[in-house]
């Protein structure tokens, strides 16, 4: 390495950050220390300010008071690019990739190499190079917006380490990854951070914080309640409880396999495929009766979201059936699924669930909607019940969707789709993104509906999470099912099935 | 019949598609970069009426030519100063601008040339030459798009601005700088009509071409390429409809007015799953938003 | 969806007026509030809905007044440069609206067609179905229903009966004629934008043969149509205005209903803004694109009858004069709020009987005229801009 | 009446009196000056060197001579709803006769006729369409057009004709044909071809179509309207052969343009001003042909030399003969 600040020398020195969004305080006097070699975890419930801090770090935002300090020369104009060239890269919590160009273009559009643009071969060589420099593989030959989520999470990392940047911010790099393909994240930050960089992490996941960092600090509501402390001086008892707050940190750090009745093998099979091909899916046949729970684990990418597609009726099987009630999904229309009594948590609620420059209490009737609506007041007072029922913190009805926080959207989601009892649940990721405790809360919703009777097909990320709440879990492999498991969850032999598909997954075509 | 697809109108169709191909190069890198530029038809008769008086005073067609691309790209950096730099709606204020170009050409004209007598006729460029230039200005367009990093700047500043501006690129500065040139090419579009086949100018010269231009470059996928051959086939059209009309048929003569532009619609259905709109079109850029 | 140049997002305002602009990355007003009772909630949001009403108000006043007087001091300078005496202009603006005889009833009737054709264009708009293509909807539909109402023996219909055909058939006409591009649309992926103008030139076409062979008059020298007659539009007493405009006029509560009241509104708004959410939740997207396009062209379509039924009572080839392009400006600087498109629609109505006037009773020329009410439209639009820039700084 | 306060404006104003009644307003302005004002209102604008230009110069003269005592020129009215309020404003005003200058403006001058019957209205339909008030006045622009035929063959070897017009409208149309008509004085075999371009501004698109036409053959240009006549006579510059000056002398455009034709509306129009003039409140046809000096054919000089004595010798027949009676150039409309 070139000559300049030794390991743990301070790279990055915040102090005092204030941001207030008019009365929401987001920050309020955080301080933030960088060093090079370590790899800092940055957490906090949902709305706690962590992305704020990182963006006003990337020049993206500029605090209202405080101090930040690079490589001791003093900040004075937040400035994207200038936060560039001083060494900060940031990976944000949503993508920022250009979709239409490829994985080679989107780098060279980071880091152009002069006025003119070279070859695509030389462009290709040099993301080759990239991606066996820091294992992160990711295809070329495609547009970005083809790649699956984790190819483009990977994208995004080798983006920031082909700047050169010293100083690495990822916030919630994780949250889109499986756990196999998260701990190959963390790995790289341990190499990269042994290297020399300086590493900020956010992060929910505890463990990731445990098994790989080296200091933590701890936001709760704007402000600092653990700040740069080694991660080995705490217990995740610390942690969880700073994070949430006393009175709910059991509830995080023990989540277990809920008792769960076992379905009687008779009751009435509710969703049904069969031999359904479409996209990346070749065959894929799965039944879930009523009052279970089925999981779908699997790396991302091997079929997830093609089979989200199909079973959400965004798009026909090529082949094959797909029925709820014996009846073919595709033939109903997105109400009539509903009054089949579908509910669908997706991937992306903000694509697929949520109007969100549109109010709260529309987005709460969005797919319900009477052919003649009921005075504004009348809706207003019903959303705002059920926005106390599902503990969505919210300015009330009559505030835009695009004002809620990731995890509190989520959660409008939720209370618009299991109100009442539905039959059918075709739940994707539907905790991703939340604080453990608020999923947690999602977690014990679905646990009741599926004792109601709802059939739930619950495609998911975390294997500990599909292990609490599963009676089966299938797990897909290149756009077929490899492995069908039955509680006890034998973990090695589903991380056997699912690594199977390691080898053929898109990447490494 | 034999008189309909001949060397004569195929020399035409040319003449007919050199301003509109000209001008849709610019719609294009407006486009690309995200603005919207409905004021197309407006920058292409401001740079009309330039090129006919800076020719008409100079002499010199050529120096019409200049004239004609310095005011559209005036017209074009008003036009972003409005929609980029204001975030003012682009539809209205598109539309605005071209209304305006006509009311304040034909103004001029009236004051300076055309009371009490025909305007006075200014020289005019040979085709081969005409050709040159519009070949040289969609080879720039192309080679920008593709082999500059600024193209690639620019073509993304159209697609996920948020994410350009992140990386430090300014999207305000890159789409001001897109709708000046998308400006230029139009106003020499209108400059090489008049000092073109025409030689002369009058009200609304440029009679919907740029609207024409517009369509073309939504046609071609916003594909410089596909720009070129849409204009050329819609100028074929055109040719080709008006020496059908002097063969004997029973069809009514409206049929054939109709059919660059039947011709047009059937080209962009044939075409359309084909092409990609820029993401980011007419949307204007403001940091932090959702 | 192949929408091109979404409007001004901020001009998509829920119809009962009380959202703000979209997308804010800041807002004071949505703040996350820590209410534990259903009550809490409301009051909290109450103050949402009542800062952006104020807001919205705000905008909805002075940001059309400063840009209207900025228009008209540069407009100003301009007459004084062609020698022009700017304050005698605008004196003749101004009393020829107010105080002519028929100036107001002037300008309800011009305002008529490019109120009814920008009404359909702000649901479009905040479908975000990008038509620009209501000319070729108000001639096509202008023809047919003449030509309906013209045929045999329909003059021997009772006025009224024959009033409600015309409507009908014309609306049906612009319908099918706009619903072309959502079919080219929604099946095949092609602009609205595009082909929606294309059918523009094609309908002028169809215009020009209507008149000159297929409904013409056969005792006419000229391209004509025989008269509507019994079809012409009664003129409403007081108002001293055909019955064209009361017709447009009561679509605006009607259409305010529907936007802001009935599922349809809803759709249409929550398409502008997610189409995606829609089509998973709601109904097939491509379907609401036709419907919007559907009833867009219906009013377009109507615009073309009630023009002739209520003015000249025939149609000559003549008859494609521009609204359709007015009304795109129409319905933009209404902000697509029915409301806001009536005054839009009386303001710009009213802005040409007065340049009229000027341009009559001074040596204005008209393309001074017509500057100057183009700059009126640019500045309050750019006012507007201004007005969102400021709220989006924290 | 006048409760307006702009008392220092400029004294062209006439609208001081808006507010008073119709009846009022003719009275006092009718006591200010015996002679009647006149009003024409037009969709394009005037200097365009052509048809506008003629009806402003027609109305100019007439001031001139003080047949009229005030004239109000309104350009870029657009016909329906506009057009009308632009005539009822100018006959509440006191103007009579009011002339609508193009044939797109029949059903808004009846609509306006009928309020105002002691008012004159025309519109130039061209083809006598006379009720009450409502008159018509002729655009004879055929004979003229018959007698340019005659000296285009003249000055041609051969080749066909070649024909164009924005529209096919009826007026364009019989030019067209009479032209024909005349050049087959000369050759008798002559051919021609007839195009509507669509649009009556498009220079590029009416050249091009002439172009065509040229390709195929056509020696002998005539247009009607603008820009169809700006592209015929462009075509004929570029690809020889010879064009024909639309109304206006076009002499100025071109070596090609091998004769012209005026238009002299103070003599149309003189004639409604003297029925005004004489209490009459009866329209007529207002027709003043070739053959009393309403059209004027210009030979352009230069060309004279190249047209052949056979032609010119003809033309002054066919002149003569149609001043003096005994020739009627056949009228032809539609194809
Ligand atoms: N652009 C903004 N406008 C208004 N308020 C904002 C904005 N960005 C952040 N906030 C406010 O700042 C607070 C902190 O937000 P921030 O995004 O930093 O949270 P976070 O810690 O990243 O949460 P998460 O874990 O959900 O990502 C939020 O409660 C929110 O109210
Ligand atoms: N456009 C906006 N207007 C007002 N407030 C906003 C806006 N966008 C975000 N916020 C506020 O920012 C906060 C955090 O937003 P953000 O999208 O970063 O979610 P988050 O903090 O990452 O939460 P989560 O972990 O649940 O995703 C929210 O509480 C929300 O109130
Ligand atoms: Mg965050
Ligand atoms: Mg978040």
């Amino acid at each position: 390495m070139t000559e300049g600040p030794a390991r743990g020398d301070v790279v990055v020195e915040m102090t005092g950050i204030h941001r207030r969004f008019g009365s929401t305080v987001a920050l309020d006097g955080v301080d933030l220390t960088l060093r090079k070699g370590e790899i800092h975890a940055v957490l906090g419930a949902n709305g706690a300010g962590k992305t704020t801090l990182m963006r006003i770090l990337a020049g993206l935002d500029s605090p209202d008071q405080g101090e930040v300090a690079v490589d001791g020369h003093h900040v004075d104009q937040f400035d994207p690019g200038a936060a560039r060239r001083s060494g900060i890269a940031l990976v944000q919590q949503h993508f920022t990739l250009v979709p239409t160009l490829s994985a080679s273009e989107n780098l060279l559009l980071a880091r152009p190499l002069g006025r003119l643009r070279p070859s695509s071969r030389r462009l290709r060589r040099h993301l080759d190079e990239l991606v066996d420099r820091f294992g992160l593989a990711v295809r070329d030959d495609v547009p970005v917006s083809a790649l699956s989520v984790g190819e483009q999470q990977r994208l995004e990392l080798l983006r920031a380490l082909d700047a050169n940047a010293e100083i690495l911010v990822l916030d919630e790099p994780t949250a889109v990854l499986t756990d196999a393909e998260a701990d190959q994240l963390l790995a790289v930050c341990r190499r990269l951070a042994d290297d020399g960089h300086a590493i900020a992490i956010i992060t929910h996941r505890l463990g990731e914080v445990f098994a790989g960092c080296d200091r933590v600090t701890v936001l709760r509501a704007g402000l600092p309640i653990i700040e740069d402390a080694h991660v080995s001086d705490l217990s995740r008892g610390d942690v969880a409880t700073a994070m949430v707050g006393s009175e709910s940190a059991g509830v995080l750090v023990a989540r277990e396999h809920v008792p769960h009745e076992t379905p009687d093998a008779a009751r009435p099979v509710r969703l049904h495929v069969a031999d359904a091909v479409a996209g990346r899916l070749s065959g894929v046949s799965l039944d879930v009766r009523e009052g279970e729970i089925v999981g779908i684990a699997g790396v991302d990418g091997n079929g997830q979201s093609d089979l989200e597609a199909l079973l959400s009726g965004r798009i026909p099987p090529e082949s094959g059936r797909v029925e709820i009630d014996g009846q073919p999904l595709e033939a109903l229309h997105p109400r009539a699924r509903r009054a089949e009594g579908v509910a669908y948590i997706p991937s992306d609620r903000y694509r697929h669930a949520l109007v969100r420059p549109m109010e709260i209490s529309d987005n709460l009737e969005l797919g319900r909607v009477p052919a003649i609506r009921q005075p504004r007041s009348t809706r207003e007072a019903a959303a705002a019940e059920r926005l106390i029922e599902w503990d969505v913190r919210s300015a009330g009805p009559a505030a835009r969707a695009a004002s809620l926080s990731g995890g509190n959207a989520q959660k409008l989601v939720l209370a618009r789709e299991l109100d009442g009892v539905p039959g059918v649940v075709v739940a994707c990721y539907p905790t991703r993104g939340l604080d453990p405790n608020a999923a947690e809360t999602i977690v014990e919703r679905l646990l009741i509906r599926s004792a109601e009777g709802a059939a739930v097909l619950w495609i998911g990320a975390e294997l500990d999470e599909l292990f609490a709440v599963s009676d089966r879990i299938l797990v897909l492999a290149n756009g077929g099912v490899s492995g069908t498991f039955q509680p006890p969850f034998d973990r090695a032999a589903i991380g056997l099935a699912m690594t199977d598909s390691e080898l053929t997954r898109p990447a490494a075509s | 019949m034999d008189n309909v697809l001949t060397l004569d109108t195929l020399t035409a169709a040319l003449r007919l598609a050199i301003p509109v191909a000209v001008a849709a190069l610019g719609a294009l890198i407006a486009e690309r970069s995200g603005v919207l530029n409905l004021g197309l038809e407006g920058m292409m008769l401001s740079g009309a009426f330039a090129a006919y008086s800076t020719a008409e005073a100079t002499g010199s067609p050529w120096l019409g030519l200049v004239g004609g691309t310095v005011v559209g790209a005036s017209v074009g950096l008003l036009l972003a100063a409005f929609v980029v730099v204001g975030r003012a709606n682009q539809i209205v204020t598109g539309i605005s601008f071209t209304l305006l170009a006509g009311f304040a050409t034909a103004l001029l004209f009236q004051q300076e040339y055309s009371i009490g007598g025909i305007p006075p006729r200014i020289d005019r460029i040979d085709l081969p030459a005409l050709v040159a230039l519009t070949i040289a200005g969609f080879a720039g367009v192309t080679w920008f798009l593709r082999r500059t990093t600024a193209g690639l700047a620019l073509t993304a500043a159209g697609e996920a601005p948020e994410a350009v501006d992140a990386l430090g690129y300014r999207v305000g500065v890159t789409r001001t700088a897109a709708t000046a040139v998308s400006g230029a090419f139009a106003g020499l579009g209108g400059a090489m009509l008049v000092c073109g086949p025409l030689g002369l100018f009058i009200e609304n010269v440029t009679a919907g071409r740029g609207w024409v231009a517009l369509a073309i470059v939504v046609f071609a996928g916003w594909r410089p390429s596909l720009v070129m051959i849409g204009a050329f086939l819609f100028g074929l059209a055109d040719a080709v409809q008006l020496r059908l009309q002097g063969t004997d048929t029973a069809i009514p003569y409206e049929v054939f007015i109709a059919l660059p532009y039947i011709v047009t619609l059937i080209a962009l259905v044939v075409r359309a799953r084909a092409s990609h709109t820029p993401a980011a079109l007419g949307v204007p850029f403001v940091r932090g938003a959702v | 969806m192949s929408v091109l140049g979404p409007a001004d997002t901020d001009s998509a305002d829920d119809a009962d007026g009380t959202s703000g602009a979209t997308p804010v990355p800041s807002d004071p007003a949505s703040s996350t509030t820590s209410a534990s009772t259903a009550e809490q909630l409301l009051a909290a949001s109450d103050g949402v809905a009542r800062r952006a009403m104020a807001r919205d108000l705000l905008a909805a006043i002075v940001v059309p007044v400063v840009g209207l007087v900025v228009a008209l001091l540069v407009g100003g300078v301009l007459i004084a440069l062609i020698g022009e005496q700017p304050l005698s202009v605008y004196a003749d603006v101004f009393n020829g609206v107010f105080f002519e005889p028929r100036g107001l009833s002037d300008t309800a009737t011009a305002a008529t067609p490019l109120l009814l054709i920008a009404l359909g264009y702000a649901f479009a708009y905040r479908a975000r179905v990008f038509t620009i293509g209501a000319e070729g909807q108000y001639v096509v539909a202008a023809a047919a229903s003449v030509g309906v109402l013209t045929a045999g023996g329909m003059q021997s219909l009772p006025g009224p009966l024959l009033i409600i055909i015309g409507i009908a058939v014309a609306a049906v006409a612009g319908a099918l004629w706009s619903g072309i591009c959502g079919v080219l649309n929604v099946r095949f992926g092609a602009s609205v934008v595009i082909s929606s103008l294309m059918l523009v030139y094609i309908g002028q076409a169809v215009l020009q043969w209507s008149t000159r062979v297929g409904i013409r008059d056969p005792e006419s020298f000229v391209a004509l149509s025989r008269p509507v007659g019994n079809a012409e539009l009664p003129i409403v007493p007081i108002l001293d205005v055909h019955l064209g405009f009361v017709i447009a006029a009561l679509l605006v509560p009607l259409m305010t209903w529907v936007l802001s009241r009935h599922r349809f509104g809803f759709r249409i708004r929550a398409l502008g803004y997610n189409p995606e959410a829609v089509e998973a939740n709601e109904v097939p997207a491509g379907r609401m694109i036709i419907a919007v396009l559907l009833v867009a062209g219906a009013l377009a379509g109507l615009a073309g009858f009630i023009e002739i039924a209520g003015v000249n009572g025939r149609l000559n080839d003549a008859a494609s004069v521009g609204y359709g392009f007015t009304a795109i400006i129409v319905a933009l600087v209404g902000r697509l709020h029915p409301v806001g498109v009536f005054i839009a629609a009386l303001l710009i109505a009213g802005l040409d009987i007065g340049f009229e006037v000027a341009a009559r009773s001074s040596e204005l020329p008209t393309s001074m005229a017509g500057l100057v009410q183009v700059l009126v439209v640019i500045f309050v639009v750019a006012g507007d801009a201004i007005l969102e820039r400021r709220r989006t700084v924290t | 009446g006048s409760d307006d306060d702009d008392g220092a404006s400029d004294d062209t104003s006439t609208d001081d009196t808006a507010a008073a009644s119709t009846d009022a307003t003719e009275e006092t302005e009718a006591a200010d000056s015996d002679a009647p004002k006149l009003a024409i209102v037009y969709s394009a604008e005037w200097f365009d060197g052509s048809w506008g230009e003629a009806a402003y110069d027609g109305a100019t003269a007439l001031e001139a001579s003080g047949a009229v005592s005030e004239i109000s020129l309104s350009e870029n009215v657009t016909p329906g709803a506009e057009a009308e309020r632009a005539m009822r404003a100018l006959a509440e005003d006191g103007f009579n006769p009011i002339i609508a200058h193009s044939f797109d403006f029949g059903e808004d001058v009846k609509a306006v006729a009928a309020d105002f019957p002691d008012t004159i209205f025309l519109y130039a339909g061209g083809f006598g369409d006379v009720t009450d008030n409502q008159g018509d006045y002729d655009q004879p622009f055929y004979e003229a057009s018959y007698l340019q035929g005659i000296l285009a063959a003249g000055a041609t070897d051969g080749g066909a004709v070649a024909g164009a017009a924005g529209f096919e409208i009826p007026a364009c149309y019989a030019m067209y044909e009479a032209f024909l008509a005349g050049a087959r004085e000369i050759r008798p075999d002559t051919e021609g071809s007839f195009i509507a371009v669509g649009d009556w501004y498009d220079v590029q698109l009416a050249k091009e179509g002439a172009l065509g036409q040229a390709n195929d053959g056509a020696t002998m240009f005539v247009g009607c309207g603008q820009a169809p006549t700006f592209g015929q006579i462009e075509a004929a510059n570029d690809e020889g052969g010879v064009s024909t000056g639309y109304v206006g002398d076009m002499a100025e455009l071109g070596d090609s343009v091998l004769s012209s034709f005026e238009w002299n509306l103070d003599l149309v129009f003189g004639q409604a001003v003297d029925d005004v003039a004489a209490g009459s409140n009866e329209a007529q046809y207002y027709g003043v042909g070739l053959g009393d000096g309403g059209l004027e054919v210009l030979i352009h000089a230069g060309e004279e030399g190249d047209i052949s004595d056979e032609a010119l010798a003809l033309f002054e027949t066919r002149l003569a003969e149609i001043q003096n009676g005994e020739f009627e150039v056949p009228f032809i409309p539609e194809a």
